[in-house]
């Protein structure tokens, strides 16, 4: 029901980041926290709540290129270092966009040991439904086209099956000097993808979950970006 | 599936449109049927003759002498729809459709099939076709060849439904070449009404067939198909080529059937979710249905190679590795075993070489004792024709082996003409290859489907 | 190469090591040396007899009656090199060793091996083998058969080169059973002497050979062998399956023949570097050699899919796609051409499906309709028997339509029995596939060879 | 001749990586320049002798994780930039790690439209001498294996061939959003790598370039970094 209200909430064509995280979260689906903190007492709550390091950036419609102007800042540490960059991001913000309007500063969780990223969407395709895509993320499924698929119901042994057929599984797998990825939190994942394509049917007309950042065996998987468009009524 | 036992085992059979001409389809037809030795009446509808190669004809279906359960129609298009109300007139209880002219043929061939089936719905009759080449039913007492196809179909456990006619011949001629044995063949044409899961249900309750080759062109309902074949695949192999995955093939699909464009991933996600073993084409195909229709499923991929030369063992390791198999490593006490039962300078660990000068004796013990191995789950023997061995006292050795043994064996015959075939004519027969690398193949699909199977379980 | 004609052109042959007893190796020599009609005198050695197989015995080299270009020696291998000395002083001009027991059976038989180099060597004799099964050269006036192979070589444009003997026979009794004709066959055995290398030359000035089909499971020099591929496959295409590639096949190749082990992708490269076309099994190597031997090489790789049947030719478009192919789509001149010609209902555009009920006359018009499209490089005609047409007018509609054009043409006859074979006996015929796959991969490797050649004019 | 005296010069079992790419300019493949400044002059002399930007850096022995402490600066983007990151990197330096003997500061050619990474190798393995290995960066080699090998001597076409023998090819040909890449300059630097090893012969060991940066068409590719095992004596 939360789902569906997210849904039925969208304005635009497509729902925002944030919005398509929570439809994720409603299904279970591990999402990376940020918050966007108004002081730097409530950047380090925020900060302890995902754990260290964290990333922080500039709030502001008003400032392209924050990457560039230094306003971004990744590998924040500790409590320390989180109230430090609070004040150095105004600051900053202030002397290279003096007349801008800044909302805040985003505090956002920080994963430092993905092993691989990968992606998963959920489309329509006549006759055969809502359709599971799975892939690993960037070339792989742009210029490779390495993904698979899954036309529900299908089960968790399939699941991972659809994992293991794409080529880009070697990444998953560990080899010399790289960690094995956490193959069983990404069938969990996939599974929960699926519980939410079935549920919503037709009114979900895409879902892309990109990217799924995969942690190391035993460490799970978090999904950072999502982007849901739902069906026109 | 009870609705399909007065197409699949009709008592009584009539041919509507059956021509006076040789060389038609309906005159083929009526030849079949009756060279075929179905046990029941066969009759014969045509308004122009008194008698159709050999059976006496009547000129209406209501003016056949006896009941008919099954009528084959072959009238021109625009008579279809007056054939069909004439057989549920005369109580016929199924019928199959070999015109052509309807779904794919247009809008107005559309309009035709969409009549011809409300018409048969309303009379309970179930239809095969239109638009495709027959059934046949091998089992004792039923005996029917109700197809044009050139070669008579031999009796044996491989269940064949083809959506397309063409293929089903090739199917039917190949099988029948190869000394393959089919149980039932379904050319299932247009499938205005009888589809693919309908006799997916059939085979599975059939205890004739063991295994079911598949030709698809489209899916009706992607997720019926699945559940249905998911089931099916528990109970008995399903193994399916896929027509129309390039763009060029389904280009091709589209003009020749009525099938919907269904992109070949999703297919494959389809076939690998219901554990239907998908392969590349019509070859894989024949070699992988008579290795399952007539060995059992190996309990995994390690594959024993045993051989009287060694190049053609090579070639049969290369091909287990790129199949993913591993080329089973023997014990060192099987490795013993085979120090003991080989001439000197055999090879005896790996793929196991006899080399040529083996006796037929020696060939079965070295086979036995690899068979014995734990590390065996299947055994490929490979047997190159020298001079200096009788030319069935490898083979015969193979049979014997194979007689012993639960695990599947297979056999290559260097310089056989058939690609595969079987070493006897009986149910458990080891299958022969021409070429060590079919004979990996098919492993490979049988071990895979093994893994498939033990995982649901 | 001039040194490789007493061996490739012999004179007069003799056999050492003929033995009495039916199914050795020796005996089985003198019978097919024999029964394959060489022209020139046949003698035999054997210190015990007096008489082998029907010819004269002589105890030693030495007292054979006549001068003896080749020796084919079949005598244990300790016995070897005092032959070699025989052989030399009675002025034999070249041997092939069939003994086994050499370089691939361990430190012993390795310094066998390099004496009995040697001692050929010095006195100017080129050795084949040893450990090998022989050699063959169908030419007229030379038709010598100096193999213990069991069937009959026919005579044809395919040159043989295989490394392994058990390999060899395969080929032997595959080319045999399907009515392929050899030009050479060499069974290179360890490769003492004469070589791959020196064979392909061999092959390259041979006006008698149009393709080689060669197995390797080594390389003495792979750069030598580069150079000599290269040069040769402008001339001729090579077809090579290489053996021992996986971890498996390697360890097999190793215990069978002396061996070095050389990695697959190594031997990929350098297969594709000399413009080799190096195919992935027994199967596709007898596929492809057959089309190359009898057929033109295409232009490029757009193939014209022409059937009576659609299935079958949807199945033809997926392969061809896969093979990396483009399927002819037809001008929209042809396609008018097309519809004029075929029955209503065929489909024109990609794969042209005639259906079944077209004319033989008919279909070698469309065949020629489609050859004549510029937009085609090949054809591929596949049939499925019906009752329909008598069972050769399609197969003869497409022998026509073959004889007018410069293009390659290859058939498809779905319930064929062998996997390969040709239309007619003759040089320039149509090979005719059982499977679509078979006969698009089959292309797709000639075509693939033609663009090799284009680059590198 | 210069190559050989390089190679005679190694003193210890690898070339260092100055030494290596000096080897390779010397058979006309195009390497990434870098000098060592020891002032805000000598750094603009090498900056716009490369054209901008540039990455500029701390050498230093004694400071390890130069990036975690901020002492490596990438787009420095005009001469101003480049003596105020000059300062500011000794500056830096002097703060975090007081003690740290300061070398100078590395100016680096910096790519910034690489459309791809690609490595190329030379080894020697019996009985095929010295073969040329071509491969995507990353994970496409390490992982993937998606390599193809040239056993010299071949020609333009054979490098060609060996280049879109590769799955990897697909991401130098270029698809929507992404630019082709200089495949012409890659052949020829494959080819002047399989001069180099056909010249030194059983000199060299071992070659290893990785990464070769591929530049959109017409832009050339540039190695940036290069590793020579000099065969033992
Ligand atoms: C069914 C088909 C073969 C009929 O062919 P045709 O030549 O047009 O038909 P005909 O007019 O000759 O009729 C066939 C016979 O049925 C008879 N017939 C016609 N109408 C009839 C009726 N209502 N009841 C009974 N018999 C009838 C005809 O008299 C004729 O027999 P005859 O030759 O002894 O006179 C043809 O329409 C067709 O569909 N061909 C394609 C079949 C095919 O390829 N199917 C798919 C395979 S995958
Ligand atoms: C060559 C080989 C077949 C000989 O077999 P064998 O049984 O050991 O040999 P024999 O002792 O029976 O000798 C063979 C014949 O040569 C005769 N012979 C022996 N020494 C001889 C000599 N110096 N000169 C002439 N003839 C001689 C023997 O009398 C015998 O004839 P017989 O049977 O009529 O008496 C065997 O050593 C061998 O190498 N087998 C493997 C062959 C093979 O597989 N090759 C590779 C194929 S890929
Ligand atoms: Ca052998
Ligand atoms: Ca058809």
């Amino acid at each position: 029901a939360a789902a569906r209200d997210l849904l039925a909430g969208a304005t635009g064509a497509a729902l925002n980041e944030v919005t398509s995280k929570r439809l994720l979260a409603a299904y279970g689906i591990p999402v990376a926290g940020e918050r966007i903190a108004r002081s730097a007492d409530e950047a380090v709550a925020a900060a302890s709540g995902y754990g260290y390091p964290v990333v922080m950036k500039i709030v502001s419609a008003d400032i392209a290129h924050k990457s560039d102007l230094g306003l971004v800042v990744v590998g924040v540490a500790d409590e320390a270092a989180v109230r430090a960059t609070y004040d150095h991001l105004l600051a900053a913000a202030a002397s290279a966009a003096p007349g801008a309007t800044v909302d805040g500063v985003l505090v956002a969780q920080q994963v430092t040991d993905a092993v691989a990223e990968v992606i998963l969407g959920v489309s329509h395709q006549h006759p055969f439904g809502p359709t599971i895509t799975y892939g690993l993320g960037g070339v792989f499924t742009e210029v490779f086209k390495d993904v698979s698929f899954g036309v529900p119901p299908f089960d968790a042994d399939y699941a991972r099956s659809m994992i293991e057929a794409t080529k880009g599984v070697k990444l998953l797998r560990g080899t010399r000097g790289r960690h094995a990825g956490d193959i069983d939190a990404l069938v969990d994942i996939i599974l929960r993808v699926q519980a939410l394509a079935v549920d919503l049917g037709d009114q979900v007309a895409e879902l892309d979950i990109n990217p799924i950042l995969v942690r190391p065996a035993g460490k799970g998987a978090i999904a950072v970006d999502a982007l849901v468009i739902p069906a026109k009524p | 599936v009870r609705s399909l036992r007065a197409l699949l085992r009709p008592r009584s059979v009539a041919v509507v449109g059956a021509s006076r001409r040789p060389r038609t389809v309906g005159h083929e037809v009526v030849r079949n049927i009756v060279a075929g030795g179905f046990p029941g009446p066969v009759h014969v509808v045509n308004p122009h003759a008194s008698e159709v190669a050999g059976v006496a004809a009547s000129p209406t279906v209501g003016d056949l002498p006896g009941p008919v359960d099954l009528a084959v129609v072959a009238v021109p298009a625009a008579a279809a729809g007056e054939v069909v109300d004439d057989c549920a007139r005369a109580g016929v209880r199924a019928i199959v459709v070999l015109t052509a002219g309807f779904a794919e043929a247009g809008a107005r061939g559309r309009a035709r099939e969409a009549e011809l089936v409300a018409r048969a719905r309303s009379a309970g009759m179930r239809i095969v076709g239109p638009n495709c080449m027959g059934i046949v039913n091998t089992a004792a007492g039923v005996a029917l060849n109700a197809t044009f196809a050139v070669a008579p179909p031999r009796a044996g456990r491989i269940g064949v439904v083809s959506q397309s006619g063409g293929l089903g011949i090739a199917l039917l001629e190949q099988a029948s070449a190869l000394g393959l044995g089919l149980s039932t063949f379904v050319s299932t044409g247009n499938k205005a009404d009888v589809s693919g899961n309908d006799l997916l249900l059939w085979a599975e309750q059939d205890p004739g067939t063991d295994v079911v080759a598949l030709y698809l062109e489209s899916f009706g309902n992607p997720r019926k198909f699945s559940r249905i074949a998911r089931r099916v695949s528990r109970a008995k192999p399903v193994v399916a080529v896929k027509g129309g995955g390039s763009g060029a093939g389904s280009r091709a699909a589209r003009s020749h059937t009525a099938a919907a464009v269904t992109s070949r991933t999703h297919v494959d996600a389809l076939f690998r979710q219901a554990g239907v073993i998908a392969v590349d084409g019509l070859g894989e195909l024949l070699d992988t249905v008579s290795l399952l229709a007539h060995q059992p499923l190996p309990a995994g991929g390690r594959l024993a190679i045993v051989g009287n030369a060694g190049g053609p063992c090579v070639l049969a390791a290369d091909a287990a590795d790129a199949a993913g198999l591993t080329v089973a490593e023997l014990t060192p006490v099987t490795q013993d075993d085979l120090r003991a039962i080989l001439p000197p300078g055999a090879a005896v660990a790996g793929p196991v070489d006899t080399i040529a000068s083996v006796s037929g004796p020696a060939f079965e013990k070295a086979l036995r004792a690899v068979l014995a191995d734990p590390g065996v789950d299947g055994l490929l023997a490979v047997v190159a024709p020298t001079p200096l061995t009788g030319p069935d006292d490898l083979p015969a050795a193979i049979r014997a082996a194979a007689g012993h043994t639960g695990k599947p064996v297979l056999a290559v015959l260097l310089g056989q003409v058939p690609r595969v075939t079987t070493l006897e004519p009986t149910d458990r027969a080891v299958c022969a290859y021409s070429v060590p690398e079919d004979a990996v193949r098919a492993f490979a699909r049988a071990a895979g489907h093994a893994t498939w199977l033990a995982r649901r379980v």
